[in-house]
């Protein structure tokens, strides 16, 4: 830390021999400050913090996942109820969950969950159900996924469904055999070649389907204890974890990953997208992991009318359709699927990833957080895994 | 020192009754290190040692079951501990060794290329820190520079994959990140010493390599300890380095505290951090007499 | 004198080869040095949104993409917030207490000191989480960019104390004795002499703490609320949606830190003549 | 070491071997630079340099600084490489010999002994250096110690001596390896005025007791007369004289030389020239009469050296002296001089030293118009430099 120090000695030696008189150093930082000042005035207005058109009390505090908002309709939000929004993005259900909890209403408006988290969130007191027939965005959804039973508080819902896929792994073929089990991927001859996402819950659970648990999510510490050893046995081949799925393509693409070990679906498409090769999906015969969406308000949120405003806004059909083409899976916005069955380009997608069958969503193993104390079970083994 | 205390003696009583008014300076400075310092330590402390069953339960019970955790777990997070130590260790050796040369060559130059190439090892400290770490896997990649480089010249025709995601990338970005301070410290010692005594050491017979060992390296052992504290205790706390080049075999004690203060297991967080607290006061108090903290303000 | 005490005669180019050698090294340590900010540059050019060999035509387009970026924007205005409350705030603490440290002696001044330093030489990790325990579970506290000062003061303090102290050590306490014997009151004293004199080197300490804190990580990682600063918005970026969007930030910030050091670098010279 | 010196002298002799060599006996040179030059950058610091310097003696550089003594001094050790010419060492060239290979040692202006080593580490390290047996090494030690009058300072540290301590061990650490030729940069520089007329005698003796060759740069041409078996006058890189300090004190070569050793140069114009005597038209006004060497016509220009002693101020010029007029600038009491400065009529001012009780006019008062005059014999024609 003696780095600054040393250049701006010289800095200050400068300024000595420049005989800076107090009167100078203070008119110029005057002007500093009024530049500084101006600056920020100009940074505010550039921002979208425009104080006049604020209908809403905000700013509207969002904590989700990157792929569950686009730029355009915040800007969009932004411009037509002044309502500032901060996003936070996390990696995985059970940070949001800690971090609800930790902060609450107070910090968090809304908060993404996936399927059986949910009810967790509701159990612990953290989130009001929603009514959706108050969102006219949620007229526009398949009615499947206005009437899943695990969310439903007498007619309300806890989550306002937003979308969902499988997880399953995917390889590139120019090196990897093809395959149906996930044994394929504890191949030796896989070494540092297999890229995950860095969900430990849900990592844990995948090792639980490998080592022959039935309920991933809902393991005995025997059946824990088996998954962790599954996943020690898998760290030889793991290149490295990282967040969230954007970053697959970028592995598929440079040749560094052979198989990604839990992508959504649609990955394929994306890494072609990008340049790279036709990398290929498996469904593993020991079951597959998916994911079913949406957004949570959270309870005594501090601005929740403006977080009601922003699910009604952002679930709107123009702006799924427009997260389709980007991240190229399922969604529940039925509206939005029809639009996209209209275009050549993205009507193959839409069969491709599911998004035309929507049932399919429910017969999936979902995402939950494992009951009481297993949540900590799963991240301590995970923890003890990758640390050996 | 000496010279404050000798020009106290001199100057007139006015001034010597002004000094006791200074100590008032102290106060905000203190408080705020007090209150967003030492408080802070002290609740993690207390964490350490408080159990309870729900997530972020502040009502629990006391207990000495998260050191033991710590210990136990199959030796997992000591041995954790122990490997970031001994990867800190290699990578401020590295840094040391890399470092040294070039502050050499720093304070070999001319005086006018002297400031211009110590600006130029600051520079970097200017663009962000997070971006900087992130280039490196575009160096080190499959793809990466070197990779295409190799590939390029027809040295390798498959790319070399052991650069990234491992130990050695994660003490690569180590050395660059921290070789800046290394430099500095090393330069700065280096800049202090009597040239002449090189000259001496040469003309009494010592061969380059005997002057180094015997003159120049005991001369600027100060900038070596310096580098001790400026670069292996920061290395201990890295955690953007692991997390972002480290990859599956370069898990450091960071990543394991951070999963856990994430999953909001405070107690068990804070005992961890609290371990390696006490190993960096140790370590700080071990090196007190090497390195006399006032000496840096002269430095 | 046998002619044995000459064992080893160079030729003259053999007596340059160690300075060409170690130019050479010094060059080498350039590269290591800029190679990354080097690639980040040439990716902000590269048109491709996968940041990998080989290069493909040249675009501007992610400078376009940032300048529509308002996240970005929000992020900057919060980043300049934060830095310029902590560096006037540090600033001013830190000048206070350099004085007594260097003026006075007083029982357990080495402990003192050891005490206001050890901010900077704990791990930053170990701060941010302490702090996070106080704010929240402790006091209960809304976690914000209030938060986040505090945390950013703490670090930059210790540093202000050492340039300022160093400043001081440096300085002849005669002039003092002089002004006050030429007539000054304290106050005077330090206003006319004093202060012009460690002038420099409060502004040194000022310049740093901005530098640190600007681009400050780890405690900030922590003690941050819905807000983001500039670092934690690149953090996001890099863990989620790597695109060159980043690169044309980072080249960005290259451009200005040098066009800053550089005008006010001229800016001083010329004042020096 | 300030007491009882001339007892040391023959403990000195015995402990330095004379390898051999008789002092005074051989003239050969010991060491030699032959047609020496060296540039820095585009700066010429040697040109074109030749000077011998014989076994045993006490050598002096003396110049201005920046004369290139220092460089030559640096030459002989090898710190610094010539850029042409020949440096030969007891009958063999060292260029291209590092520092570490010659049978030289340096006592430096700063002394450079090892802050972090004892006084007698810092002895011992040229022993250690050069292999020499620890036995030995411990005898050499405290030989030197007491050679320098410290011998219980061994364990001191350096910064725990005085100046004048520092100084001897310096010279200790150098001589303890019985170099060939000792080198002492301006070793006196950093005492005070005092102890160095002490130094200059301490010097002295251990040369001639140690019988080694000593090359001594100065600039004080009072310390070179007293302590020099000869001396080489240095300027802008040439040598300019070389000879006893007698024959340059006496016979100054050039206007420089002269100058330099401290004598009173005027200049003027040659009128007649008689056998050894020459008449010049001072440019100050009047003609006076000085020794002339061979081939001077009427009309050259040229310079006059008178030296402060044979110099005397009187209210009228006598018969058969030279004689100018000028005004008393200053006049100082010396106790068995007293010096006075006149400013004579072109300007230029001219220093005489009259003796105490002699025959003089008292001590002139300041500003008094008075005369300085002086012998022909005792001043000499110089050919001004620049002219043909």
């Amino acid at each position: 830390m003696k780095d600054g120090h040393t250049a701006v000695q010289s800095l200050a030696q400068e300024l000595r021999e420049g005989q800076l008189t107090r009167r100078e150093f203070f008119r110029t930082c005057a002007r500093l400050g009024i530049g500084v000042m101006a600056a920020s005035s100009v940074l505010r207005t550039l921002g979208g913090g425009t104080a006049s058109a604020a209908a809403l009390p905000g700013p509207l505090n969002i904590l989700v996942w990157d792929d569950h908002f686009d730029e355009p309709e915040l800007k969009d939000f932004v411009a037509t109820t002044g309502v500032k929004v901060n996003t936070s993005l996390f990696d995985e259900n059970a940070d949001a969950y800690a971090k609800t909890k930790l902060v609450g209403g107070r910090q968090i408006d809304v908060v993404s969950g996936d399927a059986l988290w949910g009810p967790r969130y509701y159990q612990s007191g953290l989130v009001d159900p929603l009514d959706l027939s108050q969102f006219t965005s949620a007229k526009e959804l398949f009615p499947v996924f206005r009437e899943i039973s695990f969310w439903k508080v007498g007619t309300r819902s806890i989550m306002f469904p937003w979308s969902w896929a499988p997880i399953i792994p995917y390889y590139d073929p120019r090196y990897v055999t093809p395959f149906d089990s996930y044994e394929a991927l504890f191949d030796p001859k896989y070494r540092r070649r297999i890229v995950m996402e860095k969900t430990p819950v849900d990592i844990m659970a995948q090792m639980g389907l490998v080592s022959g648990a039935k309920k991933p999510y809902q393991m005995t510490a025997s059946e824990v204890k088996a998954a962790k050893e599954a996943l020690i046995r898998l760290k030889p081949n793991i290149l490295t974890f990282v967040e969230q799925s954007n970053q697959f393509v970028q592995y598929f693409v440079n040749g560094s990953a052979w198989i990604i070990a839990n992508a959504h679906t649609g990955l394929d498409y994306r890494v072609k997208q990008a340049g790279g090769p036709l990398v290929k999906p498996v469904y593993p015969k020991e079951g597959y992991v998916g994911f079913l969406d949406g957004e949570m308000v959270v309870k005594n949120a501090a601005h929740r009318d403006a977080a009601m405003a922003w699910l009604d806004h952002k679930n709107q059909a123009k702006y799924v359709v427009l997260n389709f083409q980007k991240q190229l899976r399922a969604l529940a916005n039925e509206k939005a699927m029809k639009i996209l069955q209209q275009d050549p380009k993205y009507a193959d997608l839409v069969h491709a990833t599911g998004y035309d069958q929507p049932d399919v969503a429910l017969r999936m193993i979902l995402k939950g957080p494992p009951p009481g104390e297993g949540l900590k079970m799963y991240i301590d083994a995970f923890n003890e895994a990758i640390a050996r | 020192m000496r010279a404050a205390s000798n020009v106290a003696v001199h100057i007139s009583p006015r001034v010597g009754r002004a000094i006791p008014r200074l100590l008032w300076g102290l106060l905000p400075l203190a408080t705020i290190d007090v209150v967003l310092f030492v408080i802070p330590m002290v609740f993690m402390a207390l964490f350490s040692f408080r159990f309870s069953e729900e997530l972020l339960g502040l009502v629990g019970r006391w207990t000495v079951a998260h050191y033991v955790k710590v210990f136990t777990s199959e030796g997992i997070y000591l041995r954790i501990l122990v490997k970031t130590i001994v990867i800190a260790v290699v990578a401020t050796a590295a840094c040391l060794l890399v470092g040294y040369p070039f502050a050499y060559f720093i304070a070999n130059a001319s005086r006018r290329w002297q400031s211009v190439l110590l600006t130029l090892v600051i520079m970097p400290f200017w663009t962000s820190y997070l971006l900087r770490v992130y280039a490196w896997t575009a160096i080190l990649g499959d793809r990466g520079l070197i990779n295409e480089a190799l590939r390029f010249f027809g040295v390798t025709d498959q790319p070399l994959s052991f650069l990234l995601f491992n130990v050695f990338s994660e003490i690569v970005v180590f050395v660059y990140l921290y070789i800046p301070y290394t430099v500095l410290a090393i330069y700065a010692s280096l800049e202090k010493m009597d040239r002449s005594l090189v000259l001496a050491a040469m003309d009494l017979g010592a061969t380059p390599v005997q002057t180094f060992l015997r003159i120049v390296l005991p001369q600027t052992l100060p900038g070596v300890y310096a580098s001790i504290v400026f670069v292996f205790i920061p290395i201990l706390g890295e955690y953007v380095t692991p997390t972002l080049v480290g990859g599956m075999s370069g898990v450091l004690i960071t990543n394991l505290l951070v999963n856990q203060i994430h999953a909001l297991e405070f107690g068990f967080g804070a005992a961890i951090a609290f371990v390696m607290a006490t190993f960096v006061l140790m370590l700080l108090l071990g090196l007190r007499r090497s390195v006399d903290l006032e000496r840096l303000y002269v430095a | 004198m046998s002619p044995e005490r000459f064992p080893r005669r160079s030729p003259r180019w053999a007596l340059r080869l160690p300075r060409l050698l170690l130019a050479l090294y010094g060059l080498l340590g350039f590269v290591f040095l800029y190679l990354p900010i080097a690639v980040l540059i040439v990716f902000s050019f590269n048109s491709s949104a996968v940041i990998t060999f080989p290069l493909q035509h040249f675009t501007l387009s992610w400078y376009r993409e940032l300048r529509e970026d308002f996240v970005l924007l929000g992020a900057v205005r919060n980043s300049i917030v934060v830095t310029v409350v902590t560096t006037v705030g540090a600033t001013l603490v830190g000048t206070a207490a350099a004085f007594p440290l260097v003026r006075t002696g007083f029982r357990m001044k080495r402990m003192v000191n050891l005490f206001l330093l050890l901010p900077i030489v704990i791990p930053g990790i170990l701060t941010g989480i302490a702090l996070l325990i106080l704010f929240v579970p402790v006091l209960n506290l809304t976690l914000s960019l209030n938060t986040v000062i505090a945390g950013q003061i703490v670090l930059a303090g210790p540093f202000v104390v050492l340039v300022v102290a160093s400043r001081l050590y440096g300085f002849n306490q005669q002039l003092e004795a002089a002004a006050m014997d030429l007539g000054a009151t304290p106050w005077r004293t330090f206003w006319h002499v004093t202060f012009p004199l460690i002038l420099p080197g409060v502004l040194a300490g000022a310049l740093i703490t901005f530098t640190l804190t600007f681009d400050e990580f780890i405690v900030t990682f922590f003690t941050i609320g819905p807000e983001s600063t500039l670092p934690m918005y690149i953090w996001s970026l890099v863990k989620f949606g790597v695109t060159p969007k980043l690169n044309a930030l980072a080249s960005i910030i290259v451009v200005l830190t040098l066009g800053t050091l550089l005008t006010a670098n001229s800016l001083l010279r010329r004042r020096a003549r | 070491m300030v007491n009882g010196c001339g007892g040391e002298r023959i403990v000195v002799a015995e402990i330095i071997p004379h390898e051999g060599v008789p002092r005074l006996a051989s003239r050969s040179a010991v060491v030699e630079l032959r047609r020496v030059t060296k540039r820095y950058g585009n700066v010429a610091a040697l040109r074109d340099v030749s000077l011998a310097i014989h076994e045993g003696e006490f050598f002096s550089l003396l110049g201005p600084s920046g004369c290139g003594k220092t460089t030559t001094l640096n030459l002989i050790g090898g710190f610094v490489e010539p850029d042409g010419g020949d440096i030969v060492i007891q009958g063999q060239s060292v260029v291209g010999i590092p520092p570490y290979h010659r049978p030289v040692n340096t006592v430096f202006q700063s002394y450079a002994l090892f802050p972090h080593m004892t006084v007698a580490a810092n002895i011992d390290f040229g022993l250690r250096m050069r292999g020499v047996p620890p036995d030995e090494r411990a005898r050499r030690i405290d030989e030197m110690l007491e050679l320098i009058s410290l011998p219980d300072f061994g364990r001191r540290r350096p910064s725990q001596l005085s100046g004048g301590q520092q100084q001897r061990v310096a010279l200790a650490r150098a001589l303890v390896n019985h170099p060939a030729v000792l080198l002492l940069d301006e070793p006196l520089g950093a005492l005070d005025l005092k102890l160095r007329k002490q130094m200059r005698i301490e010097l002295a003796r251990i040369q001639r007791g140690v019988n080694i060759t000593f090359v001594y740069v100065t600039h004080d041409q009072e310390e070179a007369m007293t302590m020099s078996d000869r001396i080489a006058v240095m300027n802008q890189g040439r040598v300019i004289q070389v000879g006893t300090p007698q024959m340059i004190y006496e016979h100054p070569a050039s206007r420089f030389v002269a100058e330099f050793v401290g004598a009173n140069v005027l200049d003027g114009t040659i009128e007649t020239v008689e056998s050894r005597a020459g008449r010049v038209r001072l440019d100050a006004g009047p003609s006076i009469t000085a020794v002339c060497p061979d081939g001077l016509r009427p009309g050259d220009r040229v310079s006059v050296v008178i030296r402060p002693e044979q110099a005397t101020i009187a209210g009228h010029p006598g018969p058969g002296t030279n004689a100018i007029p000028g005004q008393v600038l200053k006049a100082s009491y010396l106790g068995t001089h007293t010096q006075v400065v006149v400013r004579v009529t072109d300007g230029t001012e001219m220093t005489a030293l009259m003796a105490a009780g002699g025959a003089s006019v008292g001590t002139p008062a300041i500003g008094e118009e008075i005369h300085v005059v002086w012998k022909s014999e005792g001043s000499l024609i110089l050919v001004e430099e620049g002219s043909p």
